[in-house]
Parts: C-alpha cells; structure tokens; sequence
C-alpha cells in the first residue's frame, strides 16, 4: 500500500448520509429500527428511548419526515390524541446503507475519523 | 424532494451535528444505542426467571419440609401452601409487569406475539388448575394429588419456555425449558416429599441459574455502553 | 458493474423475456407464484392437524366403548390401546413428514424456528410419558391413571398449539389450541369413561374442524393460480 | 382528469427493472423471497421451486448473480458439493421496487399493459 491512498482511493466510497449523520437523528432511527418492521412506537415512548426533550424529538421527526424516512400519524385513543412514529422502507434502508458506509470505511481507512471524511 | 442540503446546512442549530469521532467509534455507538433500546422495548427475562426460580426453590422446598415423615417438620402443610402461593403470586406479578411494561406506547406484529405468548401462560395454568380441580372433584385423594401436580406444573412451565426459545430462537430459554420439562416428569419417580425437593433445587435451581447466566452475559455489554 | 443493457438486449434467447400482460395481471401472478411457494416451503399444516384428530376421535372413541361398563362393550381394553397407538403412531408420522419435507433443501432461521418447535413435540411427550410411567411406579391405580392421561396429553397438545399461533401469528391456530387446552382440563371433570367421550369428540372433532376451515380457506387461492 | 394524460404523467414513474421484469427470473425472485431473510435454498430444490431444468435456471441464476441480486454459494456436505442460492438485500429491494412500480403502474394507468409500459 502507498502512504497516502486516501483522496483518490476513498473518492468512490459511498458516502454518509446527512439525515442520519446528525448524532440525535441517527439515536432516533436507532430506537425505530429496534422495533420490528411494521411496529409503530408512541411519541412520548420513544422520547423515553431516546432520552430527549419533546421540542428536541420534534425538530428531529420532522426533518426525517420531510427525507422520508418517518411515517408520523396522529390518531385518537379513548379520544386522546395520540401520535405514532415508525420506521418506513426508504428510512430502514437509509440506516442499512448508513452502517454498511461506516464499515466500509473502516475497513478501507480505519485510521480517519468520521469527521475529516465527509465533506 | 429530499431536503438533505436543507438538512445538513447551516440552518441546524444544534452543536452535535456531526459525530467527531471514527468509523469504529460510530459503528459501536449505533450498536450500544442498538442493545439498548432492545432491553428497554423487549425487557429483562431474567427478573421474571429469578422470581419463578425464588418461588419455586422457597415453595417447593417449604412442602418437602412441610411433608417430610420425620416428627421435627418445622411447620404445617397450609404454611408451605401459603408460602408457595405468596411466592408464586409475587413471580406471577413480575412477570407480568416484565410482559406489559416494556411494551407500553409500542403497536405492531412484535408486540402482537409477545402478547398471545403472554396470554397463553394464563390460560395454560388456569387449564392445569381446572384438570386437578376435575380430578379432585372425581374423588383423586389428596396424597395422589401431592404427588401430580407440583410435576406438572413445572412440566408445563418447562414446555411454555420451550416454545419461547423456539419463538424468539434463545437457544438458553430452549435448553432451559427442555431441562425444566425433565425435571417435572423426574419428579414422578421421586413420590413424595422427594418430588417437592427434586421440583425445589433442580427446578428453581435451574431457573435461578439461567437468570444469572443471563446478567452475566450482559454484563460486558454494559462496560460498552 | 451491473449489466442491466446487456440481460434486457437482444442477446437473451427467451421468447418469454416479458409479460404481455397488465400490471394488475402481473401483479396476480406474483401473488399466486408467492403463494405456492409459501405452501411448498412451509407445508400443509391442515393434514397433521387432520391425523391427529382422527386418532383421538378414533382412539378415544374406542377407549370410550372399551371402558364403558355396559356389559356390551364391543372390545377389550387392549384393543382400544392398540388403535389409539396405531392411529397416534400414524399421526405421528404424517406430522414428522409434514415438518421434514418442506424443510429439504433449505438453511437458516426459518428452518431452524420450525425444527425447534417440531423438536418441541417429541421432548414434551416424551417427558409426559415419563411423568405418567412415574406416577405409575409410585403405585398411582390403573384406574385412577385412565382419568388423568388422556386430558393430560390433549391439555399438553393444545399448549404446543397455543405457542405455535403465537409462533406463526396465526390466530385460528392459537384459537385451537386455548380450545384444545379448555378441552383436555374439562375432561377429567367427567371422570372414566366420559373423559374419553369428551376427548374424542370436543378434541379430535376440534382439530379436525380446524383442518377442514384450513382446506376450505386455501380454495378459492387455489382458483385464483 | 383529461382524456389522454398517459405521456406526459407517466414519465415520472418508476420504469420497471429489466432483470427482474423477465418471466422465469421474476418467477425465481418471487420464489427466494418466500424465504426468510437469511434463508439459503439448494439448486435442486429451488429447481423444483420454480419448476426449470437445471440450465435454465443456471441462466437465469447467472443473471441475477451478475445484477448482484443473489449469493450462489458452491458448498460441501458429507464430501458432496451443494449449491445454495439466497436472494442478497439488493435483490430484495428490487423485487420490492418492482411490485412497487407495478402498483404505481395499476394506480394511475389500469388499462395500459406492462408491454406498452415499457421500453
């Protein structure tokens, strides 16, 4: 191997995502893709998984709802409104390229950090 | 319509945006966030095995001493009834909570199995306790009956965890429930008060050390989180 | 890298290569190909439930007219063990096949569930056996054991039913087997020979009415293919 | 909704993928999918899955290998070499694509054909 391979070898890398990149976004997807494929987790609940503040969790959601990753909907119970979240294809597949990005990179330049590789 | 510039742009406020920290580093914090919203979504198995495990050792153990031919039995049969139910009770309330708790907020398939898995421990004991009801009624005297049910109560246990290992593929649940099954059908052999004590150390007994095993496993898990 | 261009050209000899057909028609066909190879890969579950009922309907039956104290019972005893072992014994074979051969061929985790839960089977009635053979040696009357084997065995069947339709999340499964269960404790209520009456009818009529729904749901899927 | 509005709406749509769109290799896609995720299915009893001959499902097998849509793997049991065949999770996801694009298809243009559809 030659002392520098990197700019030009790790160019074809696929790179990270930056919905998820974001440390509390990626806790979040974490949480929902511990549940089973087609399971739904109420909104305080995965607060409590998660360990953040609603506004927090809010800002969050949003932003994985609006790349599509999320699916939030609200509904009632005993007339309580109650919101449920879950993990759709496009985002279980964003997380599953997430983490096999982070192990191609560590198998290619385990001695980078996350941080000098994306841009 | 993907809004990943908007996203990753300046317009996020928050400091932590990036992880400053490797590939490796990345990679073992999604796996400890990962365990660790696994143990609070599906819980700890081994606090309802160690309650069963408790009630069974101190139960079972409390009817051999109860039952025992020796003049010195410490106390009357009702007490050792009473000391098995009390205990029974207590396991039956963990492990409840254990089913209903970690599930709260959750809907969908998985949570759909764990509680048919949950019902079906009702409804198997309160199925056993109604075929004993029917032979006591149809004139089973007591010394017989002594000799049945503590067998078969932990037999059916032992079958319910077999399902379970089968169920969640746990190979330790499996051989757990395959030991416990023995167990209750050894039993047999023993008549009474040998069954009482083969039930109260290898049944309870077995159930106590998976639930140890368990915390041990995890523990190396923990020092990673 | 992918050679999408080159397996869509010319080059490809089939004359079969697309099909003629609508999205909907496509989309049927789909369906139906997933269906059958749902049923090849996962067996019919409707002939084990089947045999099953047959021999308990059958071997039931006939440890009810065996033991029955008119004094026109048709047969001795003997004879009434020997169908409930044959047709028992015949059951347990269709089941065994019906577990084995899907499975040919496959590896991995969903192989291993069914195996597991078929292994299941043989350890919980083989324990059983030996708890009844316990409570033989420890000198429980013949008499006595004829009211409590019988409910006994269809009580522990149902459980294995009411963990597969956790298993599987199939909801007549499960209903079965909670019926299944119901039926083996109510049983001994009935004391001999009623118990056997019960059995027979309420059991093995159970799991056969069961495998006829199954028969009769799968038709119109197989008009559809 | 006007009269004739197949060109133009249509063009957003997914186009339905190539390798999966021929008949018997939509069959073996279909057939591998029926198995659990990390289930691994033997040459003969796939062969008898999808009911081929040995060749012309070795074609097909190659094509799909290629796509990186399945894992032959060429094994030994009891000194007999076995092959087993799995469907990856790129060839997951483009079967899920593809019913997906055929539902989307059936949604806004029931009465074209697939034919017409496609290229």
């Amino acid at each position: 191997m030659s002392p520098d391979p990197a700019p030009d070898a790790l160019r074809d890398l696929p790179s990270l995502d930056p919905v998820i990149h974001a440390q509390p976004r990626l806790r979040v997807v974490v949480a929902l893709a511990a549940l089973g494929e087609e399971d739904q987790v109420s909104f305080p609940r995965l607060q409590q998984l998660v360990g953040m503040t609603a506004g927090n969790l809010s800002t969050h959601l949003r932003k994985l709802e609006a790349a599509g990753y999320v699916r939030v909907e609200k509904t009632y119970q005993h007339r309580t409104p109650v919101t449920y979240i879950s993990l759709v294809r496009t985002g279980r597949r964003a997380f599953e390229d997430y983490t096999a990005a982070l192990q191609a990179l560590l198998a290619d330049a385990p001695h980078l950090t996350t941080r000098e590789r994306v841009p | 319509m993907l809004v990943h510039g908007d996203i990753a742009g300046i317009a996020d406020p928050e400091p932590d945006r990036d992880q400053a920290n490797s590939p490796q580093a990345s990679l073992e914090l999604i796996h400890s966030w990962r365990r660790e919203a696994a143990r609070r979504l599906f819980g700890t198995p081994e606090l309802a095995l160690a309650g069963w495990g408790v009630a069974w050792l101190l139960g079972f153990g409390a009817c051999c001493l109860a039952s025992s031919s020796t003049p010195r039995a410490a106390f009357p049969a009702w007490v050792a009834y009473l000391i098995l139910g009390v205990a029974s009770a207590a396991a039956g309330v963990i492990s409840t909570v254990e089913t209903v708790h970690p599930g709260r907020g959750i809907i969908g398939p998985s949570r759909r199995v764990a509680l048919w898995y949950g019902w079906s421990w009702g409804l198997v004991y309160a199925a056993l306790f109604f075929l004993i009801l029917g032979l006591a009624v149809q004139g089973l005297p007591p010394a017989l009956l002594a000799r049945l049910w503590p067998g078969l109560a932990v037999l059916v246990g032992g079958v319910l965890y077999v399902a379970g290992g089968a169920l969640w593929q746990d190979r330790l649940l499996y051989l757990l429930g395959a030991w416990t099954v023995m167990v209750g059908a050894a039993s047999t052999f023993a008549g009474t008060p040998g069954n009482f004590a083969v039930l109260s150390l290898a049944g309870g007994g077995g159930l106590i050390a998976v639930a140890i095993l368990l915390v041990l496993r995890r523990l190396p898990g923990r020092s990673g989180a």
